[in-house]
């Protein structure tokens, strides 16, 4: 079997999973699976762009593709009345203040690392920064987050189009990816991994406690949406009559038609940055970075500038999260910082990437469709599972009920078996990169 | 040379579809020398393997005085006498050069505080150097490393895989002449050079090989003086 | 012909361990009501579960998609926590016109969407709480306090209210930090709140999660000698795991009599559920309300009987406590009205939110009491 | 054209070049030869910025290069061997040669997006260029084998393959010989020799094998212990009593290099 | 001005706490530093072993309690240990078998190691919460303090206190034991050379007669008696939760990290730094300088560096602010 032929064939049995689900649940659950998919598979495509093309371990992926969230409310949430006037900028003008003393920290202890009074002059400079920024900031924060504070409380937005954050959360993303790459890039392996974690997970923090930003653990909700809503369309006549011409119930349509519109976009994007992605591999680009993940040093001898290479590739893929982020935000219409857990926004990821096959970008989609698949569909097939084994025990003891009651973790159990065997017959990936 | 002591007889096997060994057969006596020499590539590495259980033979077989061992592990040869240096990645990096060479004596039980001494006699670098870690040795430095371990295990056969490059003629001199003091022990040694020239002088046995078929054999001194194989691989 | 229900609650994820006795209660009442044989022509009511994952959106909206598409169920009781809360109702409930009743979901926010009369939720407000729990510390003598809480939508907003309520009555709250649930260690918090001082450390989370592990750090360290336990705290294990150690903690509970709290105690402690456990009543009452609704609308069409839900919980009518289902569902049957009071004592207000009246509660010699109403 | 000023390296406590000064002229074939552990690959990797100096300076035709990384070096005309083969294992050897030249277009992103028939002819040209070089070392009927797959001498080939990708103005080679069949070595002398006296590279070499340096080298180094210990023209350095004692010696190896028709006769094998 | 109040109060709020964490979160790491050293991959699946072993533990602990034995004042869970030991053992050696053995002789690369342990992972975590629930359980029994707060007073007088639960001291004996005896083994005995020489280059060490699937088993056996330990010991100290070892895996490698991976020296500066950093940079000076200022000085905010809400990105901020200074960690760790 060629190498083309069996990819397709994968493809096709996972479409036919999802055709599956379609028949026997429906097809609303089954394009709930395929839009989460195709946001998966960017994610993975953005994980993929830094691990199998150079190598970089980036393990903050939760941190990226929250800020892309970010940028959802930051651009389309309506503006709340009053909230610039009380303090937003203030804030805005201690946030600068603050960038700027660590730029000029970072200036002075280039100048003068190592002596002595240049240690205490950075520690001065530090310490005094930190103290006018808080000055400056704690009043206009208090003073933000007075502003109705169940329902807002926050800066509010730009009530711009939806659409707009996306790139605008790519943006955002690149511009940290930018940041972390040129601190932290000097670090290899696990040990770039936990940095970038950690660093995501102060992202995460920074989210879930600036209420005045995007409300912190009271959540976000109703982010406006690119599409129209199922409501409306219930109640529109020319949905409505094309909906009976097609003998359809209107509800489930209309939801179908919502998700067609989102999965249309989403396949738009995740077209245009494989296209994007696939022409940068295959050419002296991809080559180059193969080199340099292959052997740095030697790549460096034959003049590659790996460590402008590694921050743009690390860039790249976080802008890749970023924009994720914000079409998963909108799709969800929602910004919940508490979600965002390395379980599911970094560690499946990785998964999808692995398990479709690492440098490989058909792999990543394949992979991200696979594994969400299986993550949603694992729950029923384990409780199924449960009830199967425990069939045979008499009604009313005690070990079925505890067994019956525990069915909910055979989700874990069976996730885990599926991807132990996945990985054991296809260690390399189902579409192994070069 | 009917029933020699080692022997990989008509080998063939390779890495994947393609087969690196073609028939080649390699012979040393108990207590001699015998050397292969060859183009890059031609399949000196892999025979070497192949004797040493390293590489599935598709065909042919491996012998030790008299024995079938085509089917052992490495470790058990290990365990029946045979040593091994690598051509390339011979030294645990990350240790120091001691327990390199402890290493290359952990099955054995007696005390191999005198072979220690021994290799530290015919490389007096590394007694300087046997707290620092063999990562951080100079290439030459690192070999010496490798041929030490292999002699601690006090071996009854020794394989060794272009042990002299990067070496420097003072050394090479120096391991040449124990090579030749440890056959004279008894202990059979093959090995693959491209210092062809000096190791043919002391072989008993040459054989030339390409594209993993013998293409010439004969002792040491015939094959340097056959004028054929001096210009096409030893250099002119 | 037999009713769906779906129970979508975090059964795996952070607060696993407080959703089985949860959706237990669930399935208590619904076997109340099918054993009873008077629901709508004798149906029998089938609960489906499902794990919303509590954190993740994307794995709650897919189950949700599952159950109201592919397992046809006729409600849904939950999603236990605010963020698939909110995911669910606007990319599931309302395209589908599905009603959910949330135990245990108590964000503001999730009132600023448009639910169509489709959410409803049986967890008391936070800022009604705040305000009785400020006053009852105010009563006992406590001048000045630090809250620890847990750092979600549950926590900020009780924490937030608490605070508000207690500095207007002239207490004065020395710090307000959060900790989070599932770490291993709270020394830093009690550190701080310590440090800060105060007569008492109010502790607003959860007793079998974090909020356990902060009381555990306060007792080892001696940081705090009194105790402030809002709702989410009280529950058989935090008096299991800390008893009499405990003497003298106080805090409030919804609850306008005894009398449906005690009776439901009793039913789950029969059916081997752990009935003090956190949310319990709300999910129980949450159930019943439902099920309720169907039967007063005589169908289990979402469209036709989530109109009626307002009507079972509040007056007038007959009051209907745990255990009284059967004689609610004749009631309506035979076209009465009832007053749906139930473990929690629920009261529906605006949209579809629990007002809730409260009972003070003290623990005295490692035992829970309650002290009064309020 | 390279010049070294007082350098010194150490690691820990320990000297590996201690205060070497010397010069590699411009247009020459320079010889570095020294025991093992003389500081001569540390030397390399101080030149070529893959080390930081202790102390010292380099220059390249005048202009400061210490401490420069690696790439800014490459720019400079300034390529260096590894002795240990530093391969790009997974890709294949063709690919290891075609990555070398600097400069191409096909790096740059935009391009790869929006001028790819550029690049395509550039490769085309790149290929072939490769081939050559493949023809020359007797890679050709690996050309499309990971690198990684390749025997020893292959690998040490590909490493000297890379240097004659692009026009260099200085090529460090380390220890290009160990490993290489003697023969082939011989055709690789005659290279380094036509590309330096044709198109003016400096080389400068190290090597254990006398008869290749003596062939080649217009001149010679000899470190030991981290200093210089000798410098002169080959046959003067081969009779230098000092780099017969902790270099050289008297052994078998000498037999040979100075005496190859006894060698050949002689029982030498005691 | 008041030194030994501002001292007591100080040792109770950050200096035993602390110390207490980081050896727990040492003491995890170590298990997973040996694997990583060793078999050269980060066990996901680390922290629910440490979650298995303890719930080993548990059993046999209500075992023994049923059957009356006890060693009071010292926990009874400390006898219980042999067996958690062997069941986890046993555990792990069977997933080597079934799981990891195949990729092994497949030479796979590292990061599928990583997530194939993530399976093993679920599928640990889902077994251990089906045995056990996922409700919190106290399994502690014997005298939890050495000294509470309330005798230390009485003794002292003092205005502050401390306690010292027994817990702690044995956390802290246990961690530097262990950490020392592995340290030992790995350099100076001939088992834990040959195991550092396979991680080194497994192709030589097979040439020089170890067999791999000894020190791999070896590995295991340790890594899994060090997880059972460590879990036993978090939990007698807090209590256990399937959820909360699943949590504490994060530290637990981020201990192991800025240690150094590989390295057991490491895993006790890398525990401390986390920890530390945590109960330090959060914790409000107030108390302490009021004791320290002379009257009339007393500080009127929390002196206070950063909220504790932000603790988690504060001891994630010192780590990486550590990895950049000492980019393999402390103690030089290895790199894949
Ligand atoms: N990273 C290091 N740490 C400590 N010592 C080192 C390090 N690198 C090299 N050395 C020491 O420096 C000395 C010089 O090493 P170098 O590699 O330069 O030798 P060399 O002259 O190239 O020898 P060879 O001919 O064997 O290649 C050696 O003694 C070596 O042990
Ligand atoms: N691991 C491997 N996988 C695939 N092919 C390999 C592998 N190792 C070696 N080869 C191939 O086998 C052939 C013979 O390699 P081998 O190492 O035996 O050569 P050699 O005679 O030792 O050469 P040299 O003198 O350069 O060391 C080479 O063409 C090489 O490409
Ligand atoms: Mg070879
Ligand atoms: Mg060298």
């Amino acid at each position: 079997m060629s190498q083309t032929t069996r990819n397709a064939l994968l493809f096709l049995l996972v479409g036919a999973l999802i055709v599956l689900t379609g028949l026997t649940q429906s097809w609303n659950a089954a394009l709930t699976i395929v839009n989460m998919g195709l946001l998966s598979a960017i994610m993975a495509l953005g994980v993929n762009i830094q691990w199998g093309y150079a190598g970089l371990y980036n393990v903050g992926t939760m941190g990226f593709i929250a800020l892309g969230g970010l940028a959802t409310v930051l651009v389309a949430m309506d503006p709340v009345p009053g909230a610039w006037q009380a303090g937003g900028l203030r804030i805005l003008a201690a946030l600068i203040f603050g960038g700027a003393v660590i730029a000029a920290a970072a200036l002075l202890y280039r100048r003068l690392a190592g002596s002595l009074s240049g240690v205490l002059a950075l520690a001065v400079l530090l310490v005094a920064g930190f103290v006018f920024y808080r000055w400056v900031l704690d009043p206009a924060v208090a003073a933000v987050e007075a502003i109705n504070p169940a329902l807002q409380g926050n800066i509010g937005g730009l009530g711009l189009p939806v659409l707009l954050s996306w790139p605008v959360g790519g943006l955002l993303a690149a511009g940290a990816g930018w940041l972390i790459g040129k601190t932290a890039l000097g670090l290899r392996s696990d040990y770039l991994a936990i940095a970038t974690l950690g660093i995501a997970e102060i992202v995460i923090a920074v989210m879930k406690n600036e209420e005045w930003l995007d409300r912190g653990v009271k959540n976000i909700v109703d982010i406006p949406r690119p599409v129209p809503y199922e409501i409306d369309l219930q109640a529109n006549e020319t949905f409505l009559s094309l909906v009976s011409a097609l003998g359809a119930n209107p509800a489930s349509a209309s939801a179908i038609a919502v998700k067609l519109l989102y999965a249309a976009m989403f396949l738009v994007v995740l077209l245009a940055l494989i296209w994007l992605s696939n022409a940068a591999l295959h050419s002296p680009w991809g080559r180059m970075m193969r080199a340099i993940r292959d052997n740095e040093v030697a790549a460096a001898a034959m003049g590659k500038d790996v460590t402008r290479r590694h921050l743009q590739i690390f860039v790249l893929g976080c802008a890749v999260l970023g924009i994720a982020g914000a079409m998963l935000a909108t799709m969800e219409s929602q910004l919940t910082p508490g979600a965002f857990q390395p379980m599911r926004y970094t560690f499946l990821i990785w998964v999808m990437v692995v398990v479709g096959g690492s440098g490989s970008n058909l792999g990543s989609v394949l992979g991200g469709f696979l594994i969400w698949y299986l993550w949603v569909q694992v729950e029923p097939w384990g409780t199924g599972l449960m009830r199967l084994a425990t069939a045979g025990m008499a009604d009313g003891s005690p070990l079925k009920h505890h067994l019956v009651e525990s069915a909910a973790h055979m989700r874990l159990v069976v996730m885990g078996a599926i991807l132990i065997l996945m990985l054991r017959f296809r260690p390399q990936g189902l579409i192994p990169g070069k | 040379m009917s029933n020699p002591f080692l022997i990989g007889e008509a080998m063939r096997g390779g890495y994947g579809a393609a087969d690196i060994l073609n028939g080649c057969t390699i012979a040393v006596e108990k207590g001699e020398i015998a050397v292969i020499v060859g183009p890059n590539g031609a399949g000196k590495s892999t025979a070497m393997k192949a004797v040493f259980g390293m590489l599935r033979l598709r065909q042919g077989s491996v012998r030790l005085g008299g024995e079938d061992i085509t089917r052992l592990q490495p470790q058990e040869r290990v365990a029946r006498g045979m040593a091994f240096v690598p051509q390339t990645e011979n030294v645990f990096a990350s240790m120091t050069v001691e327990e390199n060479l402890e290493m290359g004596a952990f099955l054995r039980r007696d005390d191999f505080r005198s072979t220690m001494e021994q290799v530290y006699a015919l490389f007096p670098v590394l007694r300087d150097k046997r707290r620092q870690a063999a990562g951080e040795l100079s290439g030459g430095q690192r070999q010496q490393v490798a041929v030490g371990r292999a002699l601690m295990t006090e071996p009854s056969v020794l394989l060794l895989d272009e042990p002299t490059a990067g070496v420097s003629p003072i050394v090479m001199d120096e391991l040449f002449d124990r090579i030749i003091d440890v056959a004279r022990t008894g202990v059979t040694v093959l090995m693959v050079e491209q210092n062809a020239r000096q190791a043919l002088e002391i072989a008993d046995r040459g054989y030339v090989l390409v594209q993993g078929a013998n293409r010439f054999t004969g002792t040491g001194r015939e094959l340097l003086a056959d004028p054929e194989v001096r210009s096409t691989f030893l250099g002119g | 012909e037999d009713v769906r229900v779906g129970i979508e609650m975090g059964f795996t994820g952070p607060i696993e361990s407080l959703t089985p006795p949860m959706a237990q209660a669930a399935e208590l009442a619904m076997k109340e009501v099918s054993d009873s044989g008077l629901f709508l022509n004798g149906a029998k009511v089938v609960p489906v579960r499902g794990d919303e994952t509590c954190i993740d959106a994307g794995a709650a909206t897919a189950t949700a998609e599952r159950l109201v598409t592919s397992d046809q169920v006729s409600g849904i009781i939950g999603p236990t926590c605010s963020g698939a809360a909110s995911a669910v109702l606007t990319n599931v409930a309302i395209p589908n016109g599905m009603v959910l009743i949330s135990p245990s979901a108590t964000s503001p926010g999730l009132s600023t969407i448009d639910s169509k009369g489709l959410f409803f939720r049986t967890a008391p407000s936070d800022a009604r709480e705040g305000e009785i729990l400020a006053q009852i510390m105010m009563e006992r003598g406590v001048k000045s306090a630090a809250i620890s809480y847990t750092n979600n939508d549950y926590g900020k907003g009780i924490a937030s209210s608490i605070q508000a309520a207690f500095e207007k009555q002239g207490g004065k709250i020395t710090l307000s930090a959060p900790h989070e649930d599932g770490k291993s260690d709270y020394s830093a918090e009690v550190g701080a709140l310590a440090s800060a001082g105060g007569d008492a450390i109010v502790v607003a989370g959860y007793a079998d999660q974090g909020g356990a592990g902060v009381v555990q750090t306060v007792l080892d360290t001696g940081a705090f000698s009194r105790f402030v336990f809002p709702n989410g705290m009280w529950g058989e294990s935090l008096i299991a795991k800390f008893g009499n150690q405990i003497d003298g903690a106080f805090g409030d509970l919804p609850g306008s009599d005894d009398s449906g709290a005690a009776k439901l105690l009793e039913m789950t402690t029969a059916a081997g559920i752990n009935g003090s456990a956190t949310f319990v009543p709300e999910t129980y009452d949450a159930t019943a309300i439902m099920l309720l609704a169907m039967q007063a609308a005589g169908s289990a069409k979402p469209a036709d009987y989530k109109g009626k839900i307002m009507d079972v919980v509040n007056a007038p009518g007959e009051k209907i406590y745990p255990g009284e289902l059967a004689k609610a569902l004749q009631i309506l049957k035979d076209g009465g009205d009832v007053d749906y009071v139930g473990g929690s004592s629920v009261e529906f207000i605006g949209k579809g939110e629990s007002a809730g009246s409260y009972r003070e509660v003290e623990v005295e010699n490692g035992a829970m009491k309650t002290v009064k109403f309020h | 054209m390279i010049v070294c000023h007082d350098i010194h390296k150490h690691f820990g406590g320990f000297r590996a070049i201690d205060g070497v000064s010397l010069k590699i002229p411009e247009g020459a074939i320079t010889g570095l030869l020294g025991p093992n552990g003389a500081g001569k690959s540390t030397l390399f990797n101080v030149i070529a910025g893959v080390h930081k100096p202790t102390s010292g300076k380099v220059t390249l035709a005048g202009e400061d290069i210490t401490g420069l990384p690696p790439h800014a070096l490459f720019a400079r005309g300034v390529l260096r061997t590894f002795q240990i083969a530093h391969e790009f294992s997974s890709m294949s050897v063709l690919e290891n040669l075609m990555m070398v030249p600097g400069g191409q277009s096909g790096e740059t992103l935009w391009n790869t997006w929006f001028h790819r028939s550029r690049i395509a002819r550039e490769e085309e040209e790149l290929r072939a260029r490769a081939e050559d070089v493949l023809d020359f070392l007797t890679l050709t009927h690996v050309r499309d084998e990971r690198a990684g797959n390749l025997s020893g001498g292959q690998k040490k080939l590909v490493e000297l393959g890379r240097t004659m990708m692009v026009d260099a103005r200085v090529v460090f080679l380390d220890e290009v010989g160990a490993g290489v069949n003697r023969t082939l070595l011989a055709t690789i002398g005659d290279a380094i020799v036509r590309l330096n006296r044709e198109r003016g590279y400096t080389f400068c070499v190290i090597e254990h094998d006398m008869d290749f340096i003596a062939r080649l080298c217009d001149s010679v180094i000899v470190m030991a212990e981290g200093r210089v210990l000798a410098e002169g023209a080959p046959a003067d350095i081969m009779q230098n009593e000092q780099v017969i004692e902790a270099y050289l010696g008297t052994g078998l190896k000498n037999k040979v290099i100075h005496g190859e028709a006894a060698a050949m006769g002689g029982a030498a094998s005691a | 001005m008041d030194i030994l109040n501002a001292l007591v109060a100080f040792a109770n709020f950050v200096l035993l706490p602390g110390m207490t964490y980081g050896c727990q979160l040492a003491l995890g790491a170590l298990g997973a530093t040996l694997v990583y050293g060793i078999l050269r991959f980060s066990n996901f699946a680390h922290g629910d072993t440490m979650a298995f072993g303890t719930m080993a533990t548990i059993l046999a602990t209500w075992g023994l309690q049923a059957a009356g034995v006890s060693i009071a004042p010292l926990p009874t869970p400390l006898i219980a240990l042999p067996f958690g030991f062997a069941a986890t053992v046993l555990m792990v050696l069977a997933t080597d078998r079934l799981v990891y053995r195949p990729y092994r002789n497949r030479k796979v690369a590292s990061i599928t190691l990583v997530m194939t342990s993530l399976g093993v992972m679920f599928v640990m975590g889902g077994l251990v919460r089906i045995f056990i629930g996922v409700d919190d359980r106290q399994f502690a029994d014997g005298a939890r303090f050495v000294f509470t707060a309330a005798q230390f007073r009485t003794w002292t007088g003092l205005g502050e206190t401390v306690a010292l639960r027994t817990a702690q001291v044995i956390t802290i004996v246990a961690t530097a034991v262990a950490v020392g005896w592995l340290h030992w083994f790995l350099t100076r005995t001939r088992t834990g050379k040959s195991m550092r020489a396979f991680s080194d280059n497994e192709n030589l060490a097979l040439l020089s007669g170890i067999n791999p699937e000894r020190v791999v088993m070896i590995v295991w056996v340790l890594s899994a008696m060090l997880a059972t330990l460590a879990g036993v010991l978090y939990g007698l100290d807090k209590s256990f939760r399937p959820i909360t070892y699943f949590q504490l895996l994060l530290p637990v490698f981020a201990a192991a990290v800025v240690g150094g991976l590989g390295n057991p020296l490491g895993a006790v500066p890398g525990g401390f730094v986390i920890a530390f950093s945590e109960v330090l940079f959060t914790y409000s000076f107030k108390k302490v300088a009021s004791y320290l200022l002379p009257q009339g000085w007393q500080p009127e905010g929390l002196l206070q560096f950063l909220a504790t809400d932000y603790k988690i990105a504060v001891s994630f901020a010192v780590l990486v602010l550590v990895l950049l200074f000492r980019p393999t960690g402390i103690f030089r760790g290895k790199t894949a």
